[in-house]
């Protein structure tokens, strides 16, 4: 948007909503909503303590291993779907069925199979971020343009050459961007496991704020769980661009 | 996707009468999808017995308990009922959702102060993991429908209204051109040109937010109140059915997934004539 | 080099001028697109806009449109200056423009749908010129089923309906194959001559100018400017492939080439 | 090994005792585990498919239903409850004839006590809904999105405090039930006596101790570092909450006692099937490491 | 029609044949893209397959290169029976293929690169061909910083480097601007003349094949089969202006064009 001809970025009218929650706030509307300034000093308050450290110690262990887990797993099967039509027409009815079904009603039969605490956690992390991996992956596998592959074929490059040298890297743009959609699912299936079945973590801070009515804490975990969510995302998307970049006008 | 394992066996027993069953059947699987969904699907119920008999464990039972217990669920009449009750706050989110979604997606497309006033918060909350703010729903609107109905938004909301945003702006610049080179006014270019151009797009934004939906609706059931299918998973984890528990988490997977295949096929013939034939 | 005389006028003011071009200067944001370009339009005649690319071409036909505001400088149609579109003008796009959720028929109609007029007179209006470009017994088709070639001619037919006094085209044949295209540029020839309508046309492609045009004008890269005014004053009544071995026709092709292969990279 | 437990809930100042407990049973040399989960019936799920060793709950109508041979041991609170009703809307039990009422959830002692007393009084309840989650259903009449429900001890002087007056609590007749139990697999306890019982003997020492100064959570609390970022008003509600919880601390473990009480109240609730006299105490209980405990410290 | 004379032999056995294409017939499922083709393609030569769309130009040129097997029949490259892709054969595509993430440089090299040739000796051939293409001082840069033109001549220049004797280009300027495109045939033919190398070419345009073939092929519409081979013989010496306006280069554009007319819409 443009005020007075200047542009303003869009991600300014955060700071507008802050505001204006700071404001309904301060009018003591409703105990949900306190100021956005004491949210802020409650935060400070919270990452000092030795629980929040170690929710968040907990929830990063889970996180980064059910998404390395998704990553290891999902690249290579969405590969290997977009270069075998026999895995593709095997897998194809999973994939597209798990992208978007609710995962969050399949969380409590994933404990009797994967145990309490923090394996059933990683696997709802897992599973949350994988399948938009594999979709992604093959989609930029089938993307890769034919003409690369009989580019390669005519100076003789053999087939593992081929995969290495064409397919992965042309494919990689919409690797990436899977991975990156597949961050932002991870986090919230990190929360949806911490809630729904053990409650550690981040889902054991959420849990007790809210019973206890501590608002101002619970607003900030809550601020940093989208913060850093954004933040990850922002991450890969600028490496996103500098693959776009190279990749050029696809 | 009509998944439709009985027509295999149909035509695999029609073609032994003069060709083996093997060719009829290798021609089925080039020709057809739903071979394979069949075949994946296979795969998935045998493990599925093969480890129920195991067991893994107590609380792990068989395919054939689970769909027998399935079976029993839709026969006694408890599984109807909790479907009519989960879909109450699913199709109200959803028509709220959709209502208010595509409004405000298309009012942002169109007006550079609307996006930059809701556009980035729309993107926080698509990307937040929402499921932590659901029990303080419970909090305001208490434990009914406005609250299960409330939960189902807050899911499905951001992704209809970014998606609608993001249909507006992908609008064909140069149809919108053609409008305004004919002098159609601003509602003419809105109605002629921007909606129906974007209404594919608007479309898959709705799908998702259906499938939005379906997770909000669940978590509204495991986390504020049990109620419908999800009282039915939690009741009966609490007496130890576990087959039924499984068969109430298999059967909304399958009813999501089976709404959400409708949905797409709706949308592939009727909405995208330029995609439907070749 | 007889025949033809190009003759090099920047100024040339001519009193049947529909379209007036004056002193339109063009910037988008750091990137000037147009410096300083006047120039007229005479009734009835075909103009070609020819010039490397991104030297203006389609900035200044949008200009003259009104979908693209100028920096400075006026376009004048028919004695009222232009501040927007207008029903006078028509414009007929590279990427055709059609509606692909419409039928030929209502694509065809749709200049006049906006105009409000009912759904009866419009469809025989429309019909009438499917028929003329050569598209009856397509009227229920949708954009997906006909070829580039044919969708173009539907947009021809859109902007014909309108009846406006002067046509806009932007590279109109540039997604349609090169052998279709000769039989197109024909086509539009015919069109020209039976319409009487005034013509801005805009192609990469020399000998499609040379053919089709009363009058090509010459734009400089970036910034564009006018570079050369010329007048091709080839027999039009001759028959294609007499046209196409004129010793004029080839002469002033190779005069533009010459003129434009400096640009070339 | 590890002994690990599974909580149905999160650590609050309410577990801080059976925390404690578990501090106690750790120092004697049991690796304690603990896991919390969302709800008592994934908890008891998890000792059903061998995730966990022990669980904390009621799982009567699990008991008699799972095909796992899954034992209470022993007794850790009896049910304390207060129905509650906003005045507005309602003054006695008769009030509540045809109207809608909240309850923790589906078999649970809530329900069971709330249907006895619509027996008692000769009413019935419209509809009941679950809410799982005292402090919910606490929240949800404060807020007035609920008319009439019961709550804890805690939710009662919340209630009492944040709007006094405007909560009737009814009047509810004798009824002794189980809250909460410790329970496992028959084969673990039998495996793993010698850690049972010192966990037992821990529990039953540290609930006298409570018992005969509600004071000394506080001191435990301090002991062993436990809930170490605890607010000051949590801090506050300890003493306050363990006086009030001292009657519901059974001191000897439960035992037979209480499983008959148990039998009489779930049948009536309908979380157990089949008449009262008939269920047999060593279907659902293991008294063993009870007993052997109990012949140590004596009873009280 | 004097002075180029169009030679009608379906079945000329030259002995100096690099490539020998007999009897092919190709089928994709249902479709017969290809029937009874038989050619011959001499050293040093460039021969043009030109035809309607859909009629398998790309498909010939596909199964000469190995990359799509044949139905029926053979090909013949130097004596040897082709079954797949080979070092004497080097395909230059029309959308280019070029590697986004790969400078021009190793987008040239590539090539070698694939042949295990050390770094420093293939970058040395590479840089030769660049300068060769006209690209140098572009090495560094990638793909998408380059115009159209100059990313087909990255794909010849791979195409040189790997030093091929057939060289086979589909619609290889039909991405490329049409003035730039006029300078890349100018640029072509010199090429050729200096290289030595036999050339396979696909077009649309009657004029590029006029203007740049030794010989035309040309196909009817699907089943594609050879429906006439034409032999512009036209003086490459002379200027490039003057070839386009030879009268023999006009006849046979002109031949040609009503030739392809009756596959037109
Ligand atoms: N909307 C725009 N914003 C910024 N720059 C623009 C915009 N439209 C055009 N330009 C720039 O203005 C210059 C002229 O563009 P224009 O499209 O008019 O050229 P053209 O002659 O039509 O080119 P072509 O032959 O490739 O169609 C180009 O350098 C282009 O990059
Ligand atoms: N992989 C394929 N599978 C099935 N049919 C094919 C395939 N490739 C080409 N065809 C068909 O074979 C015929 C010849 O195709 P080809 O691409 O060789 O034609 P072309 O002469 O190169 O056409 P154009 O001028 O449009 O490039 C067409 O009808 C096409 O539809
Ligand atoms: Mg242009
Ligand atoms: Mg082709």
């Amino acid at each position: 948007m443009k005020l007075f001809g200047i542009k303003i970025p869009m991600m300014t009218s955060l700071i507008f909503w802050a505001l204006v929650w700071e404001i309904v706030g301060r009018m003591d509307v409703i105990f949900l909503i306190p100021p956005m300034s004491s949210i802020i000093a409650a935060g400070f308050g919270l990452v000092q303590t030795g629980s929040w450290q170690n929710a968040t110690l907990i929830t990063l262990r889970t996180f980064v291993l059910g998404m390395a887990m998704a990553i290891a797993v999902g690249v290579p099967l969405g590969v290997a779907m977009g270069r075998f039509k026999i895995v593709d027409n095997i897998f194809g009815l999973w994939v597209n069925m798990f992208v978007s079904a609710p995962l969050s009603a399949l969380v409590p039969v994933l404990m009797i199979l994967f145990g309490l605490g923090e394996t059933t956690v990683f696997v709802t992390v897992f599973l949350f971020a994988v399948w938009i991996i594999v979709l992604d992956a093959r989609a930029g596998v089938m993307q890769v343009p034919p003409s690369l592959i009989e580019m390669g074929r005519c100076y003789g490059a053999s087939r593992f050459t081929i995969f290495t040298k064409i397919i992965l890297l042309s494919a990689l743009p919409e690797i990436l961007a899977g991975i990156r959609i597949g961050l932002i699912r991870g986090v919230k299936g990190v929360v949806i496991g911490q809630i729904l079945v053990s409650i550690i973590g981040y889902g054991e801070l959420f849990e007790l704020y809210s019973r206890s009515f501590d608002m101002e804490r619970f607003w900030a975990l809550t601020i940093i769980l989208f913060a850093a969510a954004m933040v990850l995302s922002a991450v890969v998307e600028h490496f996103e661009k500098r693959i776009e970049y190279y990749a050029g006008a696809r | 996707m009509a998944a439709s394992p009985q027509k295999v066996g149909a035509t695999g027993g029609a073609g032994s009468g003069s060709s083996s069953i093997v060719e009829t059947l290798a021609d089925f699987a080039r020709r057809r999808k739903s071979f394979w969904v069949a075949v994946s699907l296979a795969i998935l119920f045998t493990a599925w017995e093969i480890a129920g008999r195991v067991p893994i464990s107590f609380a792990f039972p068989t395919f054939l308990e689970t769909l027998s217990a399935l079976i029993e669920m839709a026969l006694d009449g408890t599984l109807l009922p909790a479907y009519f009750i989960t879909f109450q706050p699913l199709l109200l989110g959803v028509a709220v959702s959709a209502v208010l979604g595509i409004g405000l997606g298309i009012a942002m497309g169109l007006s550079d102060k609307a996006e930059w006033l809701l556009a980035p918060v729309f993107i926080v909350l698509q990307a937040a993991p929402m499921a932590a703010l659901v029990p303080l729903v419970t909090f305001v609107y208490g434990i009914g429908l406005v609250a299960k109905t409330l939960a189902v938004i807050m899911l499905a909301l951001p992704v209809i209204v970014l998606n609608s945003y993001k249909a507006v702006r992908h609008v064909n610049p140069s149809l919108v051109d053609m409008c305004r080179s004919f002098q159609g006014t601003r509602m003419q270019q809105i109605f002629k040109i921007v909606i129906p151009d974007a209404t594919p797009v608007l479309f898959a934004g709705l799908r998702l937010g259906i499938a939005a939906g379906f997770i909000g609706v669940m978590l509204a059931e495991l986390l504020i109140t049990p109620t419908g299918i999800g009282d039915l998973i939690t009741y009966h984890r609490s007496v130890a059915n576990y087959a039924h528990m499984y068969a109430a988490v298999a059967s909304i997977i399958a009813v999501s997934t089976l709404t959400l295949a409708a949905l797409q096929y709706v949308e592939l013939r009727f909405l995208r004539p330029e995609k439907r034939r070749k | 080099m007889a025949n033809p005389i190009p003759l090099r006028t920047a100024d040339n003011a001519t009193p049947d001028a529909v379209v007036e071009v004056r002193d339109i200067c063009k910037r988008y944001g750091d990137v000037e697109a147009l410096r300083g370009i006047n120039l007229q339009f005479e009734r009835g005649k075909l103009t070609t806009l020819l010039g490397p690319s991104g030297c203006g071409k389609t900035t200044l036909l949008k200009i003259i449109a009104g979908l693209v505001p100028a920096t400075s400088g006026q376009v004048i149609v028919n004695g009222r200056q232009v501040t927007g579109p207008g029903p006078e003008r028509a414009f007929v796009f590279q990427d055709f423009a059609l509606m692909p959720w419409a039928t030929v028929l209502r694509n065809v109609a749709f200049g006049l749908e906006l105009k409000g007029m009912p759904q009866a007179e419009r469809h025989r209006i429309a019909r009438h010129y499917i028929n003329e470009v050569g598209l009856s017994g397509f009227e229920e088709k949708y954009p997906h089923e006909l070829s580039g070639g044919m969708r173009q001619r539907v947009g021809i037919a859109r902007a014909f309906s309108v009846n406006a006094d002067v046509l806009l085209l932007d590279e109109p044949f540039s997604a349609v194959d090169e052998q279709n295209r000769r039989k197109f540029q024909e086509d539009l020839l015919r069109l020209v001559d039976k319409e009487r309508k005034t013509f801005l046309f805009v192609t990469h492609s020399i000998e499609e100018a040379v053919y089709v045009s009363d009058r090509i004008v010459l734009l400089s890269p970036r910034p564009g400017r006018v570079s050369q005014i010329i007048e091709p004053a080839i027999d039009r009544s001759a028959a294609p492939d007499v046209i196409r071995r004129d010793k004029g026709y080839l002469d002033v092709v190779e005069e533009i080439w010459q003129g434009l292969r400096q640009y070339a990279e | 090994d590890p002994m690990r437990v599974a909580f149905g809930d999160i650590a609050t100042v309410e577990s801080l005792h059976l925390l404690a407990a578990l501090e106690r049973a750790k120092e004697k040399g049991v690796d304690v585990q603990v896991t919390f989960l969302k709800s008592e019936d994934i908890a008891a799920q998890a000792v059903v498919s061998g995730q966990a060793d022990i669980g904390v709950g009621g799982p009567y109508a699990l008991l008699q239903k799972v095909k796992a041979p899954i034992r209470i041991f022993m007794q850790l609170s009896k049910l304390q409850f207060y129905p509650v009703v906003n005045s507005e809307a309602y003054k006695e039990w008769k009030d509540l004839d045809g109207q809608e009422i909240a309850v923790h959830s589906r078999g649970s002692g809530t329900e069971a006590i709330m249907k006895l007393m619509a027996d008692k009084n000769g009413i019935a309840y419209s509809n009941i809904s679950y809410v799982p989650g005292a402090e919910v259903r606490t929240g949800a009449l404060l807020q007035g999105n609920v008319k009439a429900t019961i709550v804890d001890s805690s939710g009662k002087r919340i209630l009492e405090k944040e709007a006094p007056g405007k909560f009737i609590f009814l009047p509810l007749g004798e009824v002794s039930a189980t809250d909460e139990a410790l329970f496992a697999n028959t084969d673990y306890l039998a495996k793993n006596q010698k850690d049972i019982e010192i966990l037992v003997e821990s529990i039953i020492t540290t609930w006298r101790e409570v018992a005969a100064d509600p004071k000394a959570a506080i001191a435990l609390r301090e002991k062993y570092k436990l809930l170490p970022d605890a607010t000051p008003e949590m801090i506050a509600d300890i003493e306050p909450y363990f006086t009030e919880a001292v009657a519901t601390l059974p001191l000897n473990g439960g035992g037979a006692d209480a499983a008959r009480d148990d039998f009489d109240f779930y049948t009536i609730s309908g979380a157990l099937e089949g008449k009262a006299e008939e269920l047999k105490v060593e279907d659902f209980w293991d008294l063993t490491a009870l007993n052997a405990v109990l012949a140590k410290t004596g009873t009280k």
